[in-house]
């Protein structure tokens, strides 16, 4: 397929001609460049998607093809999975694109230029089928999504956001370097595929577990899994809003993508004798970040930042699915992501409106505003579409991926998970729905606003001003990204392409038989499918989702007296958790260097 | 003796990482990644060393004599690269940061909490 | 967190990281034993493969061109970054840009120490260009020589110029250039898709080993790089100084 | 290892803690460049000049000079500074 490697160089291309045509200054060559060079991305990506079927499809750049199993050059090692990853990031890119036509105004063209700049280092980080090409583009994806962050630089908030964000990230970066490098000294190899040959059969010893450690710390930091998760919700609160959606929708998640990718290629060889005492490891750390980060959804009254800590709650349950080391936890991932990004970015499109409407984030200011007209009230609608989503109701949004992540984890012996993923998914859903019952039915205690913690208006320059009424160009992605979100699980077939192309995921031999001898045709499986019992978790998640929003709106006058006691110290630990997340950037440094030592420690041991 | 130079690059990531959890000074703190990220171009170049090799460069040099590896440094000048943007990019930050804050001192940035 | 819970805990975590690395590290083939294969396949195969006598250049614009693509694109984008960050100075003020214009920069260099520095610039522009075009044959390549390049011009600058700099490196120039450098990088990699069918392969006669004029690709790359990486780091001196002379207005 | 290889790494083992704990910045900056020389020393007795004169010129010439040029800044604002908290 020799249209591989354009999905990279279109966007890089047009990403320069934008910056050096950037003295012209016309908004409409930045959006038409900008969406074209998406729109042909979106094109290609499902073109190799459409390719990629039994066998991936190899792309040697530079026609370096590999010397008796050694490769010389870089590997474009596109599959299902990678090719479906990188299309939904381009289709992402491209409602971005177009909702920020009329959001905001840019400065000149380099916002589009750095938009596509960041859209062809995610796609190309998602074929990549080289670890240090993976690294190069991790990278120019974080510095792109600095870059983006500190966009708003009126406002006090997007720079220390952007801060805590590049030092944590770059923190990321070094520890994959140091992985790399630890790696390379044993194999001497950098093509994953290659990799997991030299170290196929091998007996585990520190260095692997360290290196391992290493570049799992580094792209779980992307990924914003507790304790190291902290930066993202500073860093979303302040990004513009469709940076938002971008970065919730699709940057996270590459980041657990990454994780499975290098496990399945180059590790599984290696590790899979200690499977089984890696699954808790991983699962452990997923069950706590999808409740921290679902506790803190539920404090938030600041709407990015409380999608923000949903979106971590969520990269969590994603953990669960991935840690299970199964290829059908690789599928419930895939599938939940899915339903998760066009859901997510909908939400931070909504709240994108209403920041455009009344230059206000801020639930509970927002208290009734959300009834004015025709065109809000639809917003409303979607607001409660995506929270419906979201919580994954029966045939709805993520209940595809849920489904198969809570069947996933019955079959590997944890089946308490599955109670984690009602909890978290019925708590962010709750948030969600608790705000759009605040914002657009007015409902709630009439508190002043101003009784709690005091916040600044951090918002107002974004869009500079308040409007009257909301540019097509806003709803029609939203309203888009909305009814895909509901209509993922309806689509034909999905199930069972999805656990397919997970199994050929995992399947590291054949994958490496592709990539390195030119064959390596992959097994089918049986697929299983949903079960009967799945739409019972889904309604509970539901009902729970309700219950919370209900509770929060209607439930000041429902305080029981016994409970009292209990209730503060619940409030005083929520409290300890809020501290927690300080805004510091040593804080959040030192949070990395324990996680990272902890981590390598775990790994040792557990490979010992 | 053979660890010497892993020894020193585990060394010099660790006062890099430390300088910036106790950093005062946002400049002060970039410097201090850039010290962290040194160590990872020490390991690079670390681990494709021979001994008593020459550097990969055949000009005036018979084909076929031992070389260290090239590999590895192309992969640190890369990284090398990446150190330099990343370090622009935060001082930037860090200049507007003291428009916005008065301060560069991380310990009194407070915008965001909870 | 208080100042020495967060050195506690990074004291903590720090002591296992780093026992854990120092025991990686005792896993690791001895130091100066590197086992290959990579490195050991190219210094045999790259000589004759692409004709290029320094192997480092050869990977990074020919091997793996991919990753420097990536590369350059990182430093694009962090000049993009720059310039957004800083832009309201620059924005708000272009009048005091243009009065900053007139002033010396760093105003109490002296005049001798100026001269020198212009003198110097020449000199250094030879030296970068013969870093760069060399790439190929001897240590360095488009990313050193084009720092040494951007330098030049910033001779002129420290050296108290603020107007020669204006001269000798116009600003919409060098922004176009550096994009130019970046796109052209990209450009020589889809010359590889249309004439050799491949992207990033090296499509032009690999010629003599050892002449400046070998290597196919390599040395064009070298040369794109070099105006990206040159344009580069002259932009972001710029975006900084312009700040520093704004405020010193 | 020759005598030569082990004094630099000694001299970028000792400069790096050096380059955290000198807590001025513009001393810092001074300190960096050195830790960049040594490092580019170390780099070309490891036999990889080109990686040692990359980092000599991106730690010689590229960064402090972006440093001194943000110290000079940061200087200059926090000057201003009575001025700035009106406006805010």
């Amino acid at each position: 397929m020799s249209i591989a490697p354009l999905v990279v160089a279109v966007p890089l291309v047009a990403a320069a001609a934008l910056a050096a045509s950037d003295f012209l200054h016309r908004r409409w060559i930045a959006d038409s460049v900008g969406i074209a060079a998406s729109l042909a991305v979106v094109v290609l990506c499902a073109i190799l998607l459409g390719h990629a079927g039994r066998q991936p499809v190899v792309y040697w750049l530079g026609g370096w093809e590999p010397h008796h199993g050694v490769a010389l050059g870089v590997s474009l090692s596109v599959d299902t999975l990678g090719a479906g990853m990188a299309t939904l990031v381009a289709l992402m890119v491209t409602a971005t694109l177009v909702f920020s036509a009329r959001y905001f105004e840019a400065v000149g063209h380099l916002f589009h230029a750095l938009v596509l700049v960041f859209m062809a280092a995610m796609v190309g980080f998602c074929l990549s089928g080289d670890l240090f090409n993976m690294l190069v583009f991790f990278e120019l994806m974080s510095i792109a999504a600095y870059a983006l962050v500190a966009y708003k630089i009126e406002e006090r908030g997007p720079l220390q956001g952007a801060i805590n964000f590049a030092v944590s990230n770059s923190v990321g970066a070094i520890a994959i370097f140091a992985g790399i490098a630890l790696l390379y000294g044993r194999t001497g190899a950098l093509n994953l595929a290659q990799i997991g040959e030299e170290l196929n059969g091998q007996p585990p010893d520190a260095l692997i577990a360290v290196a391992f450690a290493l570049i799992v710390l580094g792209f779980l930091i992307k990924a914003a899994v507790f304790p190291v998760h902290f930066w993202l919700a500073d860093a979303y609160a302040v990004a513009p809003t469709p940076v938002c959606a971008l970065f919730s929708g699709v940057m996270v998640e590459l980041g657990l993508y990454a994780v499975a990718r290098i496990y399945w290629t180059a590790f599984d060889g290696i590790l899979s004798p200690d499977a089984a005492a890696l699954r808790p490891l991983l699962v452990w750390i997923g069950v706590v970040t999808a409740l921290v980060g679902a506790t803190m959804c539920l404090r938030q009254r600041h709407l990015k930042r409380m999608l923000a800590f949903s979106t971590i709650s969520h990269g969590g349950l994603f953990l669960i699915c991935l840690g299970l080391l199964e290829h059908s936890g690789v599928a419930a991932a895939a599938a939940y992501i899915l339903g998760h990004s066009f859901a997510k970015a909908a939400l931070f499109m909504c709240v994108g409106v209403l920041l455009h409407r009344f230059a206000e984030v801020d639930e509970l200011r927002l208290r009734g505003c959300g009834a004015a007209d025709a065109g809000l009230k639809l917003v409303g609608l979607l607001f409660v579409a995506g929270a419906v989503a979201l919580a994954g109701a029966p045939m709805l949004g993520v209940f595809l991926g849920k489904s198969l992540g809570e069947g996933a984890a019955e079959e590997s012996g944890y089946a308490w998970a599955i109670a984690v993923f009602v909890l978290a998914s019925g708590m962010t859903a709750g948030a969600v729905l608790r705000a759009a019952g605040t914002i657009f039915g007015g409902w709630g205690e009439d508190e002043p606003p101003e009784s709690e913690q005091p916040q600044e208006h951090d918002e107002e320059t974004e869009t500079r001003e308040p409007h009257d009424r909301t540019p097509l160009t806003m709803l029609i992605p939203t309203v888009a990204l909305t009814l895909t979100a509901l209509a993922v699980g309806f689509l034909p077939g999905l199930d069972h392409a999805v656990e397919e192309a997970a199994a050929r995921f995992t399947d590291a031999h054949a994958y490496a038989g592709a990539v390195l001898h030119g064959h390596g045709a992959f097994e089918s499986i049986e697929p299983k499918g949903l079960k009967a019992v799945d739409f019972l978790w889904s309604s509970l998640s539901l009902a729970l989702a309700m219950t919370i929003a209900a509770l929060s709106l209607f439930g000041g006058k429902l305080e029981v007296s016994a409970l009292g006691p209990l209730r503060r110290r619940a409030e005083a630990g929520l409290e300890l958790l809020g501290t927690l997340h300080s805004g510091h950037v040593g804080d959040y440094v030192a949070w990395i260097t324990a996680a990272g030592g902890g981590l390598a420690v775990a790994l040792g041991l557990i490979v010992r | 003796m053979t660890l010497l130079p892993y020894l020193v690059a585990v060394w010099v990531l660790c006062w890099g990482l430390y300088g910036i959890v106790t950093s005062r000074h946002l400049v002060h703190l970039v410097v201090c990644l850039g010290v962290a990220q040194a160590a990872t171009y020490l390991l690079l170049v670390g681990v494709g060393y021979r001994n008593g090799a020459a550097a990969p460069i055949f000009a005036g040099l018979a084909p076929g004599t031992p070389v260290v590896d090239p590999v590895v440094q192309a992969l640190a000048l890369v990284d090398i690269v990446v150190e330099a943007t990343v370090s622009a990019l935060l001082l930037a930050l860090a200049v507007q940061a003291q428009k916005r804050f008065g301060t560069v001192d991380p310990d009194e940035l407070h915008s965001l909490r909870g | 967190m208080s100042r020495s819970v967060r050195v506690g805990l990074f004291c903590g975590g720090a002591l296992a990281l780093a026992t854990m690395l120092v025991l990686a590290c005792v896993d690791l083939p001895g130091f100066g034993h590197y086992p290959g294969p990579y490195g050991d396949v190219i210094a045999r195969t790259g000589v004759a493969a692409r004709h290029a006598t320094d192997l480092v250049t050869a990977v990074n614009f020919d091997y793996r061109a991919f990753d420097t693509l990536g590369e350059e694109f990182i430093l694009f984008a962090a000049v993009l970054g720059v310039a957004i960050v800083l832009r309201d100075v620059r924005g708000e003020s272009e009048r005091a840009r243009q009065e900053a214009a007139e002033e010396h920069a760093f105003g109490d260099a002296s005049a001798a120490l100026g001269a020198v520095g212009l003198c110097l610039v020449g000199p250094l522009v030879v030296l970068g260009i013969y870093i760069v075009t060399h790439g190929h044959l001897t240590p360095g390549g488009g990313f050193q020589g084009g720092l040494a390049l951007a330098a030049a011009p910033l001779l002129a600058f420290l050296g108290g110029e603020y107007v020669a700099m204006k001269v000798v490196a116009p600003h919409a120039l060098v922004e176009a250039g550096e994009a130019a450098g970046a796109a052209g990088f990209a450009l020589i990699g889809l010359g590889g898709l249309v004439f050799a069918g491949v992207f990033f392969e090296n499509f032009i006669g690999l010629g003599t080993p050892g002449k400046l004029l070998s290597a196919g690709t390599i040395p064009l790359s070298n040369v794109a790089v070099g105006i990206e990486v040159a344009g580069a780091f002259l932009l972001l001196w710029t975006e900084f100084s312009d700040q520093a002379l704004l405020v010193r207005k | 290892m020759t005598a030569l290889q082990i004094g630099a790494l000694v001299l970028v083992g000792v400069g790096s803690p050096v380059v955290v704990l000198v807590r001025d910045p513009l001393r810092q900056a001074i300190c960096f460049g050195a830790l960049g020389t040594s490092l580019a020393l170390l780099f070309f007795v490891f036999q990889a000049p080109d990686v040692a004169l990359a980092e000599l010129v991106v730690s010689a010439v590229g960064l402090p000079l972006i440093l001194m040029l943000t110290l000079v800044k940061l200087g200059e604002i926090a000057a201003e500074e009575p001025e700035e908290e009106e406006r805010e």
